[in-house]
Order: structure tokens, then C-alpha cells, then sequence
């Protein structure tokens, strides 16, 4: 973690919140279209659980999440139709976004933040949740309207996923 | 253990499900998810028949491993010095310690942290601390004391089976006729296929047996429980009915779906790819693909392995990009199973397809799938409104097809095993369950 | 699948059980927690006899429905177009999907996710996608594959009831002479009761039956158990032992508990709702409220329903606000429940009062309820203590009032089934256990 | 989420901190006090699973909280007795207070807040503990002795209340 | 409740599991993790044998209770206003209401919320609301209606402990031959022992018997599960085969291991101490420690209490300091247990030693304790593997020293029991399994 | 918790955040050589489950916890040998810290800080976690090269502790 500005910081929490609170409200079209740029990149890496010495485990191969735009617009595109019956009767998800950090900036308008995420998802009448742990590595662009999501690295906390599907966003 | 009284009144209760399902095609729901039927599960079925652990691709070079499961039983599946390849119970066998505990690495030798015992990846008792001191100078029988392996292991075209029962029929009976189906999966390149990295990993609150016999032969489903990817432009078809077309293949204990494409398309192959198929794959099965332009979709291995083979769109408005999934629905109690999910790419693809390939698999059948999601929806749907007292009454309708549609004649088709000229027909998914009740009541 | 070996042990104990409670008024404190015991009350209790499932208030309108269960077993009850009201197993006929997925809605028709079979909300099947081409040109029997029904389903009074058993007893049998009290909670008011909202649902790890004979005669408790809220003048009443007077009945299977009231304060209702009441009521009933100033206060009907009728302040020196609430008592497993609760009101109380009623309730007897709190305390810290070995020697005293209190003569006692002048005693309990142990053993 | 100055933020989670500290500490008594206002509304809607075109699920006429200052009065009064069975022993308590967003002000001196909630309950001698999640839709007012609870809605992520009872505060 | 085919099958699989241990030294791994084998030994050892719950100098003054249990059941063990230690269990005796809540605390008497009874410490029922309105004009049988004491209570040596089973043989006689070793933990100080503040709790998916039996006589380990703490200088040794000589012992159900010290060092205890325990002890348990220089490292007693007695550096290059830790592996379930963990001192050691010693002992084998990590991640992993099928056929070697180390004649060894002169061997191991099958086949 | 200028407060959340990152990607060594001080007290007291009128039940005797920084070193140590197999491979593990409250500064140069600790962790290919809470009450001395950990109380939420060992730091 760098010594940011806390201006710096302020911005960045504030473009986190609003994003949460856009998926947690199940507006995904919003995020998609004020809060992401055309030309991101969306990964949630596969993990292994691995020995100490051969570092954190994630794979550069395989993927939960790998999009672009473009398949995140396909992604949005499905839970707007009335077919998406996973999301029918959507998830109660609720987003913790902690431990924000502003990790570093560069020359063009870009700001490199990390967060930790707790996701808890409830679905049905079931009384027991779901609850995903992760870290985020972004990179958020500054852009005439603001911030945008640039790059997002999820990196679980999990090697084997414990919730059936992945059908909301982290 | 299941105790016998338990294990026989379960057994009356199967035998007229059996009954149901040989003279009125009907499926008891109560064998989506009970508990007594899960333990004859583990007992009659995983215990004794073959189980697929890990692709060949997945330890390409001396030392590597990767940890694997059935059910329960964890193993070390490892290639040694040699190349040779070693399926290893994984558990030490001086106080039972687990001796492998990353999914994944690069090793010659097991440690067990315990007592410090060390193994070979052979399996071979190596090193056992202070020796002389613990067990006298002849030491120990080395041999006596090595790690246990599978009872029976085996290999078919890079798939890593491995089996309880040291009994259990050549692997290659097994497959038996079924291999010729999964040679348009496993040979669809003359220099073989791999995997993408390491599987996904998720856990779904389902019983393992509606994904296998969703893969055998369901071609129904597709037109309302994939129409969110239809009309989202993720599957490019024509018509939601897309898949009623086609052959449903029985084959030994296992099942497969052909789908149609658009004669010269192949899926939308690289054209490098059709050629290293076309030359990789016997006569009749090139010429089943030129003449009649079908493609196996899905299929399953029983007991609880599944293929696909699909193409599906990653950009809106782009081209579908074909790949291959891998999967086994490995159960983890009733009701309850772990999907392991792995992307094949021939070896000799070029890398952005490798890549695009896997982009269109993850995004439509990983754990993230716009298709799998809502197969997961369906499969724990049907598992949770299983679980009560109703089920062990509610009978279920596999007839469809039943005495409407007949086989297609032997000098018609190919391919060996029975071949349906439909697939919006049970045939295939009866025929899983029959194999099932089969096994169950051996 | 319980087997019969492990049935025929538990068997014993329960006679043995039976024994002590028949001839000595003590019950086995093993009967709270034991999953072997739970098993045979499934298939004994709840598989047997009716169980509450909605309040017709809730589904008002043609098309509305409510999810509901019966331990696992998951139901809709919807209203149809015609007003007639069903109760339909929710399992796809064809592979067995849960049909509906939220807990309530409109709905003229329910469409399974899987492969788009439609079904009315009466449960007729409606629609099979490409039923031809699946299932041949005279396609499914309609008739076969409707929906499965409730074996039984019975409404009193507003009451929505369903059985798994089809030849169990009318439900006017069932309810029999409890109907008389009944009438006090369900015909206050000539306009009839309404639900306020969807039920309060929260889990409890408290076994059901703690819950049941709790609120079919435990007067005794409140002195203790809801000491604080006297303390805080939420319940204002004079002395603890307010309730140590009134009526304990014994009717059917069921029972209640009368308390007295500050004669014509009727529990500070509306006037206009005591006039309503006194009008919708008979004769008998009325009188008995006039003489008597009583009222029934908390009632169960057997096994898992329970009613309460109270009156608590919501504002400190406010003055107490009357309500009624009806529970359920879900069992989800050995020591285990999910509670389901709601307010009843007159349907043409005022609009303010209605909401201060329910305000009242929910401060009170709602999951944050000051009572309900130390109620579910008791419930679970029993269950818990009973899950080891000892309680299966450990016996309860079930003695209040054995031998020491008379039933009211009839003719002093308008009411039908069997009436106590007291309130510490255990006869209802008793009563609750005999009951209890009839169906166990049956 | 609106755009908001530093200072009220800073102003607004300060209190938030200071009021889960003292619902952590078990000063029910403190809490109703200093923090709360006279004419507080503080509801907790009972949720429905509901199909994703009928909205959020929350009910408007069942409540698990419908509080008052009075009525908030009397739960603290029976706290304070000896025989509050349910929470003597107490409940251990942790309020993890997330994604602290202030939504907009208006001309009387108050400000609306929105937070995440995730509540960690653990009673006994039970190693499992109870987690529950909500957002919370608050109004503070700006009063003499500062910012104070004007209304509180606890929006739950549960369709059914997995904890045995609800003796605690949101 | 286990029902009898179960225990039957159950019982054959125990009886060729202890033929292969008695006349092949192998175990079978599935003794680890088995369900059924749980619910055997919760009746045939947790409900027969004596289990530790308490020690004397966790309730020092009257009044003083802590909460124990045996398994599932809750028990309060009080001290009296007599100084008279109870043992009672932790139900009410009118509805079966835990009585008791907090985990520790001083009260002459435990009021149940649920209804108001009070009883004494001593367990006497003392108080119930209303009696006469309840129980008549008699009232209640005082005495009938008592809190039911542990069938068993015996106290040794500060020890507290109850048994289930009312005919359980004398503590003394349980305790037997290893009262002798014991003192060397209990006895160290005329002043006796004491523990330092409640104990750790916390929960393993770990099988007790893991814990037990390595406690009992596991030396063998440390050389490699250690090997962390010997490297960073936490375990100040020369080798890490420090522990390879010693004395193994058998007494009775139980045993211990002897370790050596420096001659003098007397593992760094303050001389006071030293003298403090040389006149404690008894001629020979004296002379043993002088002419042999060595004293009890870890012990258990069957079946699930254990005692360590260490020495350990706090800081980088400080000298070790020394400890004892007591232990209770409370089983949970199939493979799941809470460790209660305790720091014994001598009560006339210095302040500054005492909270020195708690330290080392924290940082050592608390649940943040440097050696108790391993271990833990040992008997996780172990039991973890064991619960599949394989484990079913899977036999352990526990072959160390058989057929190779004789015992140490009796007139060369002071103590009673029988004495092996070495360390890394399995005579103690195997001695507990026996035990333990003894008890589950009785 | 006391007012506070927003300028420590965000230099204290900025030492915590470095801390817990340290932390999670297991920079065992770092986390004690750059944020602790020589002279840390570093306790985690047992918890019991008491009636309410007993106060908070930690006991003044008894700790999981009650390290200096020779006894860290140790236990550092030994994480860097190739031995420490309860930590090899390693578990997964998140701090969520939230509620960060300066609690009070004193003349020389030290400042009070509690925060809410939600600890998720993850082993080997378990799909379920543990998840631990509590509070952490700290003081934080400013040295030369910025604030250190002079002291830190793990207040559990805890009776039992529901993980297999304490083998990661809080
Ligand atoms: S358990 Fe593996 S060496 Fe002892
Ligand atoms: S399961 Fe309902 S339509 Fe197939
Ligand atoms: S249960 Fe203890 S007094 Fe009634
Ligand atoms: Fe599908
Ligand atoms: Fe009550
Ligand atoms: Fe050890």
C-alpha cells in the first residue's frame, strides 16, 4: 500500500460504494454502463491450493471470469431477458467492500486500488448463505464522466468455490 | 457402513422403481436424493465400477501430481521417473496421515509430516526415520509397506480412470462401444488433446445423478432452460427447437447426442483443426461428419463423467467459438456434489484459439456459464423439492419416444450401439437409469 | 427411510415412556432431541394427521398463491380463476423441477424452468413444449400428468389445512369440540380475521413439541419466564401470577388456556369490535364472556399450530393493545424448527388499531417479541441438554393438578370437551404427550 | 449514492462508529439515549423471496421491528431487569459496519445515510455463530448534542431469519 | 440409539480389527472415522468409563461451579458451602430446562428461567413457585424431585471426574498403577497444583483417539512433526532425536513416556520447586528422577485425557521453561472433537515462574501453540483421509519395538506397571487400541 | 470513541490496512520488522460465556495470545522453516477490518485504536471456512518511520474457538 492522497482515496471509495451498490441492487445494465470502461478486463483467476514455496496458487490459464466488454454486455443482456432462471428469483446479495487501497498511480489517469470483498448471497427461503472472501486488484481510469472500472482482479480466497454458480458480479 | 435391514427394505423400495422404469417408463423422484440410497450408491456403484480422476495433459512431466477424490477416497495421481503413471491412495500407511496435501505440484518424493516415513511417487516405501531405532535391524519390509495404490487403474485416449473393486472388467469393456463416440472428443486432433490449466472447482447443492443423465441424452431441455442465451445471442441458433434434430446414441452403459451444423462449418473449427480431425478419425467417422454434418454434443460416461461439445458466441453479434468441456459430477453426500470442470484444446490449436476456445467454455458452461447456471438452477430445484416424504410416491415421465420412435437401422448408421433418429426422446436417459437400478441391485 | 429394527427399538422406549406418563405423569426428556424419534414423527405425525399450511386471507385474489411445506415437503396453495383453492405438491411431473421458486405471487400458471411444461394454478397440466415430436401425435395424457394434489386438504374457518394421508378423518373430525374455542380467536369479529402481511419465518434450535405444549396449557410459565416484561410494564398486569386463575380445556387432540380480564375491558378492544365479536359468537359463547370475563388466551392445535391471544403495551404507561397471533412450529430436523408467525386481525377493525395490534404483537410475540425471546431461550437451552445420554433416564414432572384438581361439572361449563378451574396445572400437557405417544405408537 | 463532502462523511461515520460500539459494549441504555431521537421510526421489514419483476420482497405491513422511541424504551427497560433471560448471558455481538455512503441531505439538518451491515452473533458455549446481513437506510439529524438517529430501516438479505430470536439491535 | 444389526456388523468389522492388531500389530485406519463406530464408543467408553471434567482449583471457594460435559451432556460441577464438591447434570427436573447457562461463576443456588424452580448447589431442590397451587396442599417430594447427580463422582489428586455408569469401579482402582506416574505431574508440589485461569477451547476435525494415543506414547513423532520448533530454537534439544531414549510405560488402561535432562537441570524448575517435589515425592519416585535423570513428558489416561510436562524457550536463545499442560479431547462427533486445554502450576511457585510457565505453555501447546499446530494438522489430515471406503481395508503399522525391546526387569525399574527402556516404539500405542477394543466389544 | 481530527484517523486506517495486507499475503517477517515495536504486548485473552451482571468474561490469566516481540520472532522463525506444516500449505485468509475508531492519543506520541476484525480463513480443498470475530483494541506509537504496533488486545467474540489452531496472526 503507497501513501495516496486521502482526495485520491475519497474518489476511489466513493466510485467502490456506488458500485456496490449497484449490484447489490441488481442494476446491472447501470454498472455495466457507468461504471465500467470499453476496453476492460474482468478476471477471476482459478486457484489451486499449493505449497507455501510455490506461491499463491492461481492459475494464468484457467478462469471463473475472463471478459471483456463485450461478454459482460452478453453477460447483462441474459438476466434482462425473463428466461434467466438462475437470477429468478434473484440472489440477495450483499457486497462488504473493506480495506480499501489506493495501490499506486500512473501518467495516464489511471489509480490501482485494492480492496478486500466479503460477498454474502442468500437465496430462496433458504436460511443459510453463501459467503465468498476475496481480494480485488483494480484499475480505475479517470474519464470525463469519472471513474471507471479499467481491470479487475478477483482473487479468491477459495479453491474450491462453495456456491453453485457464479451468476452475480464481484 | 449400511446395515442390512436398511440396505434391504431400500432395496424393495428400488426394485419397484426399477419395476416403474421397465414397464411404464417412469422415474421414482425419491431416488433424486435419499440418504439409505446415496450409502448403496458409494457401495454398489462408486466402490466398484470406473471412476475418471484426471487427464493425462493434466502431468505431462515427471513428478507432477495432482490430488484427486471418489467421494471420499483421496488419491495422489502422479507420473514418475519413467513416465509411468501412479494412482496412489493417500494416506501413509504407518499412523494414516494424509501424505499429500496441495492439489497440485512437482515431486519424486512424498513426505509424510507425522513420523516422517517418505515415499516414492512410485508408491515405494523410501525412508523411514531412524529405522533400526522403531523396527529392529532388519528395518521394514519396504514392499509390504508401500503406499497403496488404486486396486485397478487405467487409461483410455489420456482420460485417467481408476477403480475400488481390483475386479472390476478391463476398462476398455467398459468404455466398449463407446469409444467410438469419444473419439470425436479425444481425436478430434492427430496430436491429441489437453487441458487448459488447472479444473474449476464448484460446489452445487444437486444430485450428481441429474447432471450425468442431463449430459446422456436430455436434448429437451435446451429450448426453455438455455432461452435467456438464445435470446441474448450467446447460442446462435435459429430457432429454440434447435436441438430437436439429431441422433441419440446408446452405447454400453453410456449415451451420447449428435447435433447438426451447418454442412462445412464444423462447428466453426479452424480449418487446421477439421484437417488434423479428418485425418485422426477413422473412415466411417469422417464420413458420418461429411455426409450427415452432425457433431456429438454431449455425452456421459457412466457413472459420472460427462463431455461437451459446443460453439457459442463471447462477443454480441460475434462468431461462435467451438470448444470441448470435461466434467465429473463428484458426489459429496446426498443431495449434495462437487463439479469438476476442465476445457480440452487439441495440442495443436493455435494459441488464440486455445485461448478464444476457453473463453467461450468458461463463459458459457464454468461455474460462471450463462448455460450452466441455469442447468445448476434446475438440478438443485429438483434435488431440494426431492428431499421429503411426496417424492417416495411421485412417479416421473421418461416415456417420451417410447414405443413411437424405433432405432435407426444397423446399415444406416455407422456407429456401433443403438443409434435414435430423435433427440427430444428418453431413450438415452432410461437407459442411464436402467444401467443405474442395474448396478444398485447387482 | 427409517428401517424396522431401529423403529422397533425406539418403539420400546417410547412404550416405556408411554408407561410413565400414563401411570405417574412423567415424560422422557429423550423425546425432546433424538433423531430416531424425529424419523418415526415424520412418518407417524406429520405424514398422518393434518397440518396447517395458510390462511385464506392471504391468497384473497384469483391467481394468488403462497408457497408452503410440511417439513420437506414443498406445496403451493393457490387460489384459481374460480376462487377455489388447491394445495399442489410442487415437483414437476416430468422430471421433477421445483415448479414455483418464490414464496408467493399471482399466477394464472406455473411454467417448470427445466423444459417449459406449463401447468394452471389448479394444477391441470397445460402446455408441453413440442409434445408431438416428444411424445408422439395423441401427446401426453393431460389427465395422468396433472399436477399432484395434497392427498387432503381441508379449510376451517379461514383455515387452510392439507394431510399426506388420504384416508385421515374430516377435518370438522379433527378439530372437533376444539372448534367451539376456536370460534374466540377465528369469529371475533362478523366480518371474519385477515392475516397483517406475509408471516415473520426465523429458526429455532428448539425442537417443535417444546413449542406445542408450551402453548396448548403452560399457564405456570409466564410467572418466570416473562418476569422482565411485567418488570418493564410491557405485560400490565397486577401480580405474576396473574395467570394462575382461569380455565385449562381439554378438547380432541387439542387445547387452550382461559385467562380473566378486568370485567368489560375485553382486553381493551375496540367497542366496536366487542360488539362485532358478541354478535358473530353464539350464545353459550357469549355468555360464557359476559359471566366470566375470560377469554381464551393461548391455544395449540395438535401437533404443530398454536394460537395466542394477548393484550401488551406498546409505550411505557400506555395502555395494553389486544392481538392474536397464529404460529407454526416447522420442524426442520431432531431439535430443530423454523417458526412461522402472524397477526390476526378483524377484517373491519379501524385501519389504526389494526396497525397498533400489530405493533403490539410484534413487539411482544414476534421474533424480536420481549416474550417470544425468552420463550425461544427456554425452548432451546431444553433441546440442547437433551441431546446426550442422560436424558434417556431423565424423567420430567408432568404432576400439577394430578389428583388434586376436578374438571368444572358440565353444567357449570357451557364449553364442550373437558374444562379445569385452573391454570398451574398440566393436565393439557398431559393431554398434548397422550396424544403425542397415541400417533407414535399407532 | 450522492456526491457528498468529506466532512459530513467523516461527521457521519463517526457516528455509526460510535453508536455500533456502544450496541457491541451492551450499553442498550447509552444507545437510546445519545443516539437516538425523540421521534425515531426504526423498522425492519419482514422480506419475501420474491420473482425478480415484483421488486425487492420487503413487505409493508409485517415488520420485525416497528419501533418508537417508547417501544425502543421498553426493550431497554426489560434488558435492564434481571430477567432478561434471552440476553443474560449476553449475546457476543460484532457490528460490521460497511460501504458507509451518505445518500443526500436536505434543509432541516438532516442527512440520509446508507450502510452495510453484517452481524456476527455469537451465544454460548456454541462454537457456530449466527451471521446476519442488511443494508441499513438511516436519517440522522443534526440536533444540539450532534447527529442523531431519525430513522432507521434495516433492510434484510434474509427471506428467513436464521438466528432464534432477534434480542439484539440493528 | 444404535440399533442392534448395525452394532452387530459393526462388532464383526471391531473383531477382525483386533485380531489383526493383537496378532499382526496393524490397525485399521477405519477406526478413525466411522459413524457407527462413533455411536459405539459414546456407549461402551464415554458412557462406562470415568472422564476427567474438572479441577479441584478451578472452584476453590464455595459456591464456585463450572460447566462441563461428556459428550452431549452438560454438567455443573459446584462446590458446596461445605467445601463438598457435586457433580450434577444440567437439566431441570420439571420440563428439562438447562439449568445452567455461563460457563463458570459462584452461586448457592441455580434458578431455571423457564419456570422458577431453584435448586442448591448441592443439588437439592429448594424452591418452586406457586407449590400448592401446583402440586397441592404436599406440595412437592423435595427429594424426588432433586437435580440427578453424575451416577459417579471421584475425585484424585485435585482431578475431578464422573462416570455415566453407576457400577463403574472404584476411581482408585481405574486410576490404578499410573497414580504412581501421575505424581510426578500432580504431586510436583507439597503445596499441589493449580491451574492458571479457565482453559483454552477450541474445536479439531480430528478424531480423540488421535490425540490420546499419541499422547500416550508417541516419541516417535517429534523428530519430524517438531522439526519447525527445533529449528527455530523454541525446543532447545541437541538432536532431533532428543526423545529416542526414555521410558515407555504401561499401567493399568493408561501410560506414559519418560524423557531425560541434564542431570541437575531438572528441566530448569526454580530449585524451589525442585526441593518442593523431591519432598513430595515418594523414596523411589525420588530416586528415579536423581539416579535416572528423567521425569514424564506426556500421559494419558484412558480414554480421553492427557497431561504434558515440557520445557520451552519463550525468547530467541532464552533458556526453556517449563510446564505442565492438562488436556481433554472431548469428542463432538464422527471425527470431531473440542480440545479443553489447562496450564498446570505448583501454588507455592514464585508469580514471575508461574506466569513464565503459562507463557511457554501457550506458546507451545495452546491452540497458538507451535508443536500443538502440527500436531493438529496431523490428526485433521488423518482423520480427514480416513473417511472414505479404502480406510475400510487400509491397516496401519504399530509394529515399532514388537518382537525386538523387551520391558526393563522389574527389580531395575522402581515403578509399577510394566517399563520399556526406549522410546520409539509402539507398546504404549498398541496397549491403548487393545484397551479401547476391550472396551467397545465388552 | 473520542473525537479525532481526520488526519490521524487516516493515518492509523493506512497503518492498519498495510498491516492486514502483510498479513494476508503471509509477509510474516515484514509485518514484524516494519509494524511492530520492540516493546509490543500482543494479547489474545480466553474468552468465557458469563452472566451479563460478570462483565465481559475475558480472563485476566488465561490468553491464546500473550506474545512480546522475542516470542513473535520465535513464532516468525518458525514459519520460515520448511517444517511449519500447519502453515504449508498455507490457509487462505482475509482480515476484514472495519469500524476503525481512534480511541484517545496520549503525550507521547501514541494513539488508541479499536477496530472490528472479521478473519476469514480457508485450508487445503475444504469448500467451508472458519470465519473468526472480534475486536482489536491497539496502541500505535509513532517512530521514525511512522506508526508501529506498541500494543494489541484480540478481544474474541468467541467461547470456543472454532478454527483447528491459532497458527495465523490477528
Ligand atoms: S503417519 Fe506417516 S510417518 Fe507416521
Ligand atoms: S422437469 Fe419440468 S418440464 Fe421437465
Ligand atoms: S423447566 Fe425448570 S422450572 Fe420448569
Ligand atoms: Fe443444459
Ligand atoms: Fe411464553
Ligand atoms: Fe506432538
Amino acid at each position: 500500500m503507497i501513501e495516496t492522497s486521502l482526495e485520491t482515496y475519497w474518489e476511489v471509495y466513493s466510485f467502490l460504494m456506488r458500485e456496490a451498490e449497484l449490484l447489490d441492487e441488481r442494476c446491472e445494465r447501470e454498472w455495466l454502463e457507468s461504471c465500467i470502461t470499453e476496453d476492460v478486463e474482468y478476471l477471476m483467476p482459478v486457484r489451486e491450493n499449493r505449497e507455501r514455496g510455490e506461491g499463491t496458487g492461481f492459475s494464468d490459464e484457467s478462469f471463473y471470469f475472463q471478459e471483456t466488454h463485450g461478454s459482460l454486455e452478453l453477460r447483462v443482456r441474459r438476466l434482462e431477458t425473463e428466461y434467466a432462471w438462475a437470477e429468478d428469483p434473484p440472489s440477495r446479495t450483499r457486497h462488504f467492500v473493506t480495506n480499501v487501497r489506493v495501490a499506486g498511480g500512473d501518467e495516464d489517469g489511471e489509480v490501482a486500488v485494492k480492496s478486500n470483498l466479503l460477498l454474502y448471497r442468500s437465496r430462496g427461503s433458504d436460511p443459510t448463505a453463501d459467503l465468498l472472501s476475496a481480494e480485488r486488484r483494480d484499475v480505475l481510469r479517470r474519464e470525463e464522466d469519472g471513474l471507471r472500472l479499467r481491470r479487475r482482479e478477483i482473487l479468491l480466497d477459495h479453491s474450491v468455490v462453495m456456491t453453485h454458480n457464479l451468476s452475480v458480479f464481484f | 457402513m449400511i446395515e442390512e435391514t436398511r440396505a434391504q427394505e431400500t432395496y424393495e423400495v428400488l426394485r419397484e422403481a426399477k419395476r416403474a422404469l421397465d414397464e411404464e417408463s417412469k422415474l421414482l423422484a425419491k431416488v433424486y436424493n435419499e440418504p439409505a440410497i446415496f450409502e448403496m450408491e458409494a457401495q454398489k456403484i462408486f466402490q466398484k465400477t470406473w471412476v475418471f480422476l484426471a487427464h493425462e495433459s493434466e502431468i505431462p512431466w515427471p513428478g507432477d501430481y495432482v490430488l484427486r477424490r471418489i467421494i471420499d477416497d483421496s488419491f495422489i495421481v502422479a507420473r514418475d521417473e519413467d513416465g509411468q503413471i501412479h494412482v496412489l491412495f493417500n494416506m501413509c500407511r504407518h499412523r494414516g496421515m494424509q501424505l499429500c496435501r496441495s492439489d497440485a505440484g512437482n515431486a519424486s518424493h512424498f513426505r509424510c509430516p507425522y513420523h516422517g516415513y517418505t515415499y516414492k511417487n512410485t508408491g515405494k516405501l523410501n525412508g523411514v526415520p531412524f529405522q533400526k531405532e522403531a523396527y529392529g535391524p532388519e528395518g521394514l519390509d519396504k514392499d509390504e509397506w508401500a503406499m497403496t495404490p488404486a486396486p485397478k487403474v487405467g487409461i483410455y485416449e489420456g482420460m485417467i480412470f481408476a477403480s475400488l473393486d481390483g475386479d472390476v472388467q478391463p476398462l476398455e469393456e467398459h468404455i466398449g462401444d463407446m469409444g467410438w463416440y469419444l473419439d470425436f472428443y479425444l481425436k478430434k486432433s492427430s496430436a491429441g488433446m489437453e487441458v487448459v490449466g488447472p479444473p474449476q472447482r464448484w460446489v452445487m447443492h444437486a444430485d450428481w445423478k441429474l447432471a450425468s443423465e442431463n449430459f446422456i441424452g436430455d436434448g429437451y431441455h435446451t429450448q426453455s432452460t438455455h432461452m435467456s442465451t438464445i435470446k441474448a445471442g450467446i447460442m446462435r441458433v435459429k430457432s429454440p427447437a434447435y436441438l430437436k434434430d439429431g441422433v441419440q446414441i446408446l452405447a454400453g452403459s453410456h449415451g451420447c447426442l449428435f447435433m447438426g451444423f451447418k454442412p462445412g462449418s464444423y462447428f466453426n473449427y479452424p480449418q487446421s483443426i477439421v484437417d488434423s480431425m479428418k485425418e485422426s478419425l477413422n473412415e466411417d467417422q469422417v464420413a458420418l461428419i461429411e455426409e450427415n454434418s452432425v457433431l456429438p454434443l454431449n455425452a456421459t460416461i457412466f457413472p459420472n463423467t460427462s463431455l461437451l461439445h459446443s460453439s457459442m458466441s463471447i462477443e454480441p453479434g460475434g462468431r461462435s467459438v467451438p470448444y470441448v468441456t470435461l466434467r465429473v459430477w463428484q458426489p459429496m453426500g446426498p443431495g449434495k456434489m462437487e463439479v469438476w470442470s476442465w476445457c480440452l484444446v487439441e495440442k495443436d490449436a493455435p494459441e488464440d484459439f486455445k485461448r478464444a476456445s476457453n473463453r467461450s467454455y468458461l463463459s458459457t458452461f464454468g461455474a460462471s456459464g450463462t448455460l450452466e447456471q441455469d442447468d445448476a438452477e434446475n438440478w438443485s430445484g429438483t434435488t431440494r423439492v426431492a428431499a421429503g416424504a411426496m417424492s417416495g410416491s411421485h412417479y416421473l415421465n421418461y416415456s417420451a419416444g417410447a414405443g413411437q420412435v424405433d432405432p435407426i437401422p444397423e446399415d444406416e448408421w455407422a456407429g456401433p450401439g443403438t443409434a435414435y433418429p430423435k433427440n427430444y426422446i428418453d431413450f438415452a436417459q432410461r437407459h442411464f437409469w436402467q444401467t443405474y437400478f442395474d448396478h444398485l441391485m447387482a
